[in-house]
């Protein structure tokens, strides 16, 4: 039992450090730790300086030409990146959709996708859930109709995260209707750019258009973009899954947050308030806790003993800690968190701040965002049911 | 000891609730929010109805009633997430009234009372926080003529309103004075809030103001209390609706072939709203019955009220989000407006945690509803 | 609207104030103050100058010798009671079985069992659960057989709250297993003294032995011990739990209680810890909101407009109160709270306290105690089931 | 970064475990708590395990083991609620050995190692509460020898321990003595606790005294964070037990005619108690490892640990209880004094509430297990 990481394993962190501090470009990541608005162009920016380095795929093993880091080592870049202020991923491509390209697409399929994942050229987005479906996935209803050498794609998606910004999805569709729910679904790659295809931006509670509605009437597919095999597609997804692994927990950000957090409560006055002070130590206790189970979870994979069937847990207390630590902001600057200016989210605002500071402005917003992250995937009242059911049977 | 509502005071909340379902129904709620977060006309309507002069006296063209009809109509404007701010009209009114000298009254409360004339509160600074007692705003007198300067933050539709009741330092000691908006040396900047409504920053250099009390603060915590407890009130009416849209969804959304209704797990959680709720509404009972109390006994009682009202507020609105799911979540959809409301709520009038300072500075050794 | 009571209501209070601050016994109400151990005498002398006054069917119409109170003025009855240091009145005589015999027993029973219980003479006790029939109170198995004049009955009850001193026992027992399960259940009055019934007190993990069980073998029950119809009882029951609307909320106990808690917190150092006191806050806070929802329900009685059908929550909020204020007292005292000697909690007591005030040697064992509330009555899952049932259908 | 254990500590586990199961169960534990809540044959057996000298160099007879091998012990023994304490035993071999001169060490820690002698902690005083920096109890020297007088509360076993290791104050510091239980001024009290166990008040006049350490709160710190990571890990074992037997439970106990362990709402229940389970399982880990931090580390550390168990102690007791209904509420069900044992470790070294006043007072600008 050791707390400390190995030698090697700090000379990898420091050698990540070293790099994301020289290539993070500051106007990024001085937005990301101020919680402003964040473009397409600079999340594909930074993704394309990770593409150029080898590290968009930072989970990725070295056959398909990820740098086929240890879970520790992925821990520990994916931390140094959250802390530098390094935007988060758009996980669609290199952390959803390639894997699951490896573990079941063929040669040509990994030949013509990976690439341009890998480097960061191609958007994707997911394309899962629907208007009918949410905690119910397996009861989609998107029909793939094979015709010839290609499917007919009909029906609705939705909550497709920047699907705005996808040049191609992959989704699940309904190939057959026979035999259990889980059984008729493939997965299948589309080029967005196909006729029939419309997205429409869904405005959210805090303003911004963060997701999508995308519509498909009669998109033809060409059959060579099924992956794997026809009715499989639930068993690549759930494959899918398990990639999620300690990343859903991001401990790494609430870490950075945590930190914003003080700063706001200093700002605000309130950190030595004895009541709201007590707030940022419980949730200081909850976010280390939370890293040692991360920490459980990376040692165990490493050593393949005592392995932790705890994902659900990850996805509940990283949620609920994304939640609370929105929530503090916000109540850090209390009546100065009531203004809510569109444009005062967009760095660089020359605009007179109403009330207070400017790093305000994203405070409601977020805690407005945040209520997503017990919704999405998983709630966690499914969460609950998996967790329960490995307990309980 | 009785909470029965009188034949009048029904007849009030039938007309209020009317016109919220009939004349401001959601689109025009949207509208008014497009539009920058307050419409005169809204409030115009609001006035016809007599909301507008309900602590007016009827000497001044008001109705002269008290804290029961007022929480009833602030429940109705509740349910309907209504942007006008007349909560701010029942605590200047009232301020007026009672603290004011009879020209200041009788020049103002006849077009309150008629909603020719909008006066908000203006106490709230940038250094204060939610402490009353925190005033950097200074006034002084010349030659019999007082003026204030300072700069007052969020002020509910600080641009539109004609006059602003403001809290400012004389000798070391906070009164109360009349400013009105078109005074030389009061400048505003207004914007959009959380919740859709209207707020602005108001400046103040060298004002002209009209001394409303020198005993400032003590008129100031009654004035906050009037506030506090029509909030509450608002919150009880924002709940009960957003219970009722969350109760309804469930029965509708179907998920693994059943109803969501039908989950235990989810049941369990709409029986604690719905506690939740029946807690907040008899903390807003007890706030506008205990507003004409002795000043320390009101004090505590709104407090332990605002307490109360906060941590159902952020139960209930952060459930009713979970439940129904993704949708609500989306600008579309009626339930997130009221979550963004409630939200508001809670720090409007100082929030649960201070609150909570309050009640905790204030205990004794009995308690109870009589204690 | 009025929050005060009317003129009539205080005079009424008045006197119930003083008449018992005259007649309540100090020895009593010094242990009761103290939460220190009452005795079966204890418990019947209080009992009994109720008896003597007419008082002990507080809540009985005048037809049957109760004094004919308002709701309002039995809620003030308990009230002076509570706040006094009177004990809690074994409600299973005049409050749960007098009500049933009222309503649903004929003349002769009634001639025979309510003077008993209305002068605290006899002491009654309630059979209803059984080993396997907690929150399923219908499954229950006790049968009753009708053989001739008599019912013979076997099987066991449990948790039968200070049967160890009953003299009476009412009983739902199955007398038929057609149909849905409540449809075959009957209410039996049954002798304690009949042979065939043997009570073995349960110790409870305070170390008390408030409850037993109660096994019935071959016990002889004279026919004309059925109350009302055979295979009724399950209504009856229903009827009796409609009994006990405001009183399950217990908000006067808390108020009383609240006051020893600040005491206790004085005492122990911790009532000007903001900390702790903030627990404290809260606590008032709870119990203030319980007390207006008990208000309401009265005013909705005394009205009868605006009913209330809120039983539901006045038991879950009642019930964690409870639990709260005795956890609260146990933590003020913290590791003086930890001795656990059994005599300290009989009054007058006069060993030396290890570690702390005697008045800290009930704290621990109040707080086990209490653990109940939220169990029994109806737990508070299944108060939960039934106020999701009114909100949702 | 590694969690597994060592095959060494595999092996120590299995035989604490195998004790426990086999040597110290319900009927055996239960016939010492109507005995009085300590057996000195268990105590012994636990020596003949080598746990007593776990901490013990080998040099005075010990295993001279390090934290995660107490911690491993500490689970096992919370898994059968163990009454004999050997986080006292831990506690005072590390700091005699750590602080005390070689001849104390060489005349104690021996018989410690074997479980001859039983040196306890005995620090607790009415007026300080959790508070290690109040000491009423004074010291004093006179030709080289030392004396103790004041009294203490609540001590482990307080009037069977051959000695105990004691602050007292000397010239406005605290010092830390070892002052033998038949030193003549030296009385006990003895009583049962909540959880079954042994405790006593430990009374000192004058009492003949062996001066440990002048630097003493610190040492006496760095000894209470030793308790507190075995309490940690006790109340790891004690919870981890206590899910298992609610699991048990639920999947037998029918209600409705099917398992309760299908309701939905208490299914969520297990799920929370398991997030509760695990968050302290981390906490344990990190206790433990964190032993051996520089002072001002450990002890933030050992605080926000301490916290995290008290609130998964809290939970899992009172839901487990609940959980069960009524059978957990009697003294033959084995859950109540699962319960019972919880309830007395929070209040053991500093409570929830204590340990949260500990964090917030130590919060630094960053955060995280390495920080």
């Amino acid at each position: 039992m050791d707390l400390a990481f190995t030698p090697d394993e700090l000379a990898f962190r420091d050698e990540i450090r070293t790099w994301v501090k020289a290539n993070l470009p500051s106007d990024i990541s001085q937005k990301v730790h101020a919680a402003m608005r964040l473009t397409r162009e600079d999340m594909q920016r930074w993704a394309k300086i990770l593409g150029k380095k080898g590290w968009l795929g930072w989970g990725w093993p070295t056959q398909f030409g990820g740098p086929g880091w240890t879970a520790v080592q992925k821990h520990l870049f994916e931390e140094e990146c959250a802390l530098a202020g390094a935007p988060r991923v758009v996980p669609f491509g290199p952390v959803m959709v390639a894997p699951v390209i490896m573990a079941f697409g063929n040669a040509e399929q990994q030949q013509r996708f990976l690439p341009g994942i890998a480097s960061g050229e191609v958007w994707w987005s997911q394309g899962y859930s629907e208007p009918g479906s949410g905690s119910d996935l397996a009861s989609l209803k998107t029909r793939a109709e094979r015709v010839g050498d290609k499917y007919i794609v009909n029906g609705q998606k939705t909550w497709t995260t920047l699907g705005q910004y996808g040049e191609w999805i992959f989704c699940l569709v309904r190939t057959s209707t026979e035999g259990k729910p889980q059984t008729g679904i493939s997965f299948l790659l589309i080029d967005m750019k196909s006729p029939g295809i419309t997205v429409r931006p869904i405005k959210l509670l805090d303003g911004e258009c963060e997701v999508n509605e995308v519509w498909f009437d009669n998109v033809e597919v060409p059959a060579e973009n099924l992956v794997g095999e026809e009715n499989k597609g639930w068993n690549y997804a759930k494959h899918l899954l398990a990639h999620e692994r300690t990343n859903i927990a991001d401990v790494n950000r609430a870490k950075r947050e945590l930190e914003r957090l003080k700063r706001i409560a200093k700002a605000e006055g309130v950190y030595d308030d004895m009541r709201f002070r007590d707030e940022i130590a419980k949730l200081e206790v909850d976010i280390v806790a939370l890293e040692m189970l991360v920490l459980r979870v990376l040692s165990a994979e490493k050593s393949g003993k005592n392995s932790l069937d705890i994902a659900g847990l990850l996805k509940i207390k990283g949620s609920e800690i994304q939640q609370r630590y929105t929530e503090l902001m916000m109540q850090a600057a209390g009546p100065f968190a009531l203004p809510f200016i569109f444009e005062a989210m967009d760095a660089g605002w020359q605009g007179n701040f109403p009330g207070g500071v400017v790093a305000n402005a994203p405070l409601a917003a977020n805690y407005f965002n945040m209520r997503k992250t017990t919704i999405y995937g998983g709630s966690n009242e499914v969460q609950r049911n998996i967790v329960a059911q490995t307990v309980l049977g | 000891m009785d909470f029965d509502f009188s034949d009048d005071q029904e007849q009030l909340r039938d007309a209020v609730r009317k016109w919220v379902d009939k004349g401001y129904d959601f689109d025009r709620r949207r509208a008014i929010v497009a539009a920058g977060g307050f419409d005169r006309a809204a409030y115009g309507e609001m006035a016809d109805l007599g909301l507008t002069g309900l602590y007016v006296s009827e000497e001044h063209g008001g109705m002269g009633m008290g804290p029961t009809e007022a929480m009833v109509t602030m429940e109705e404007l509740g349910r309907g997430i209504v942007l006008e701010p007349l909560t701010q009209t029942l605590i200047c009114s009232a301020t007026l009234q009672t603290h004011a000298p009879a020209a200041l009254q009788a020049a103002w409360l006849p077009r309150m009372a008629a909603g020719e004339a909008i006066v908000v509160l203006a106490q709230q600074e940038r250094g204060a926080r939610y402490q009353l007692n925190r005033c950097a705003a200074l006034a002084s007198e010349s030659g019999g003529a007082w003026t204030v300067s300072g700069t007052k933050s969020v002020v509910a539709v600080g641009d539109q309103a004609d006059a602003f009741v403001v809290p400012a330092t004389v000798n070391g000691q906070i009164a109360l004075f009349l400013v009105e908006r078109n005074a030389s040396g009061v400048s505003t900047q207004a914007y959009g809030t959380q919740d859709g409504s209207r707020a602005a920053e108001v400046v103040m250099k060298q004002a002209q103001a009209q001394l409303i009390t020198l005993n400032g603060l003590a008129a100031l915590e009654e004035a906050v209390d009037i506030g506090i407890a029509c909030t509450c009130a608002e919150a009880v009416g924002v709940m009960d609706k957003t219970l009722a849209i969350t109760v309804d969804y469930m029965n509708t959304r179907k998920q693994f072939g059943v109803n969501i209704a039908s989950f235990q797990a989810l049941r369990h959680r709409v029986a604690d709203m719905k506690m939740q709720l029946e807690l907040g509404r008899s903390m807003s009972y007890y706030a506008s019955l205990k507003l004409h109390a002795p000043a320390d006994e009101r004090r505590r009682a709104l407090a332990r009220a605002k307490y109360q009202l906060g941590v159902s507020m952020r139960f209930i609105g952060q459930q009713a989000v979970q439940l129904h799911g993704g949708i609500a979540v989306t600008d579309e959809y009626i339930a997130s407006h009221y979550f963004k409301k409630l939200t508001q709520l809670d720090m409007t009038f100082g929030d649960t945690l201070h609150q909570l300072g309050e009640v905790s500075a204030r205990m004794q050794e009995t308690a109870g509803v009589f204690a």
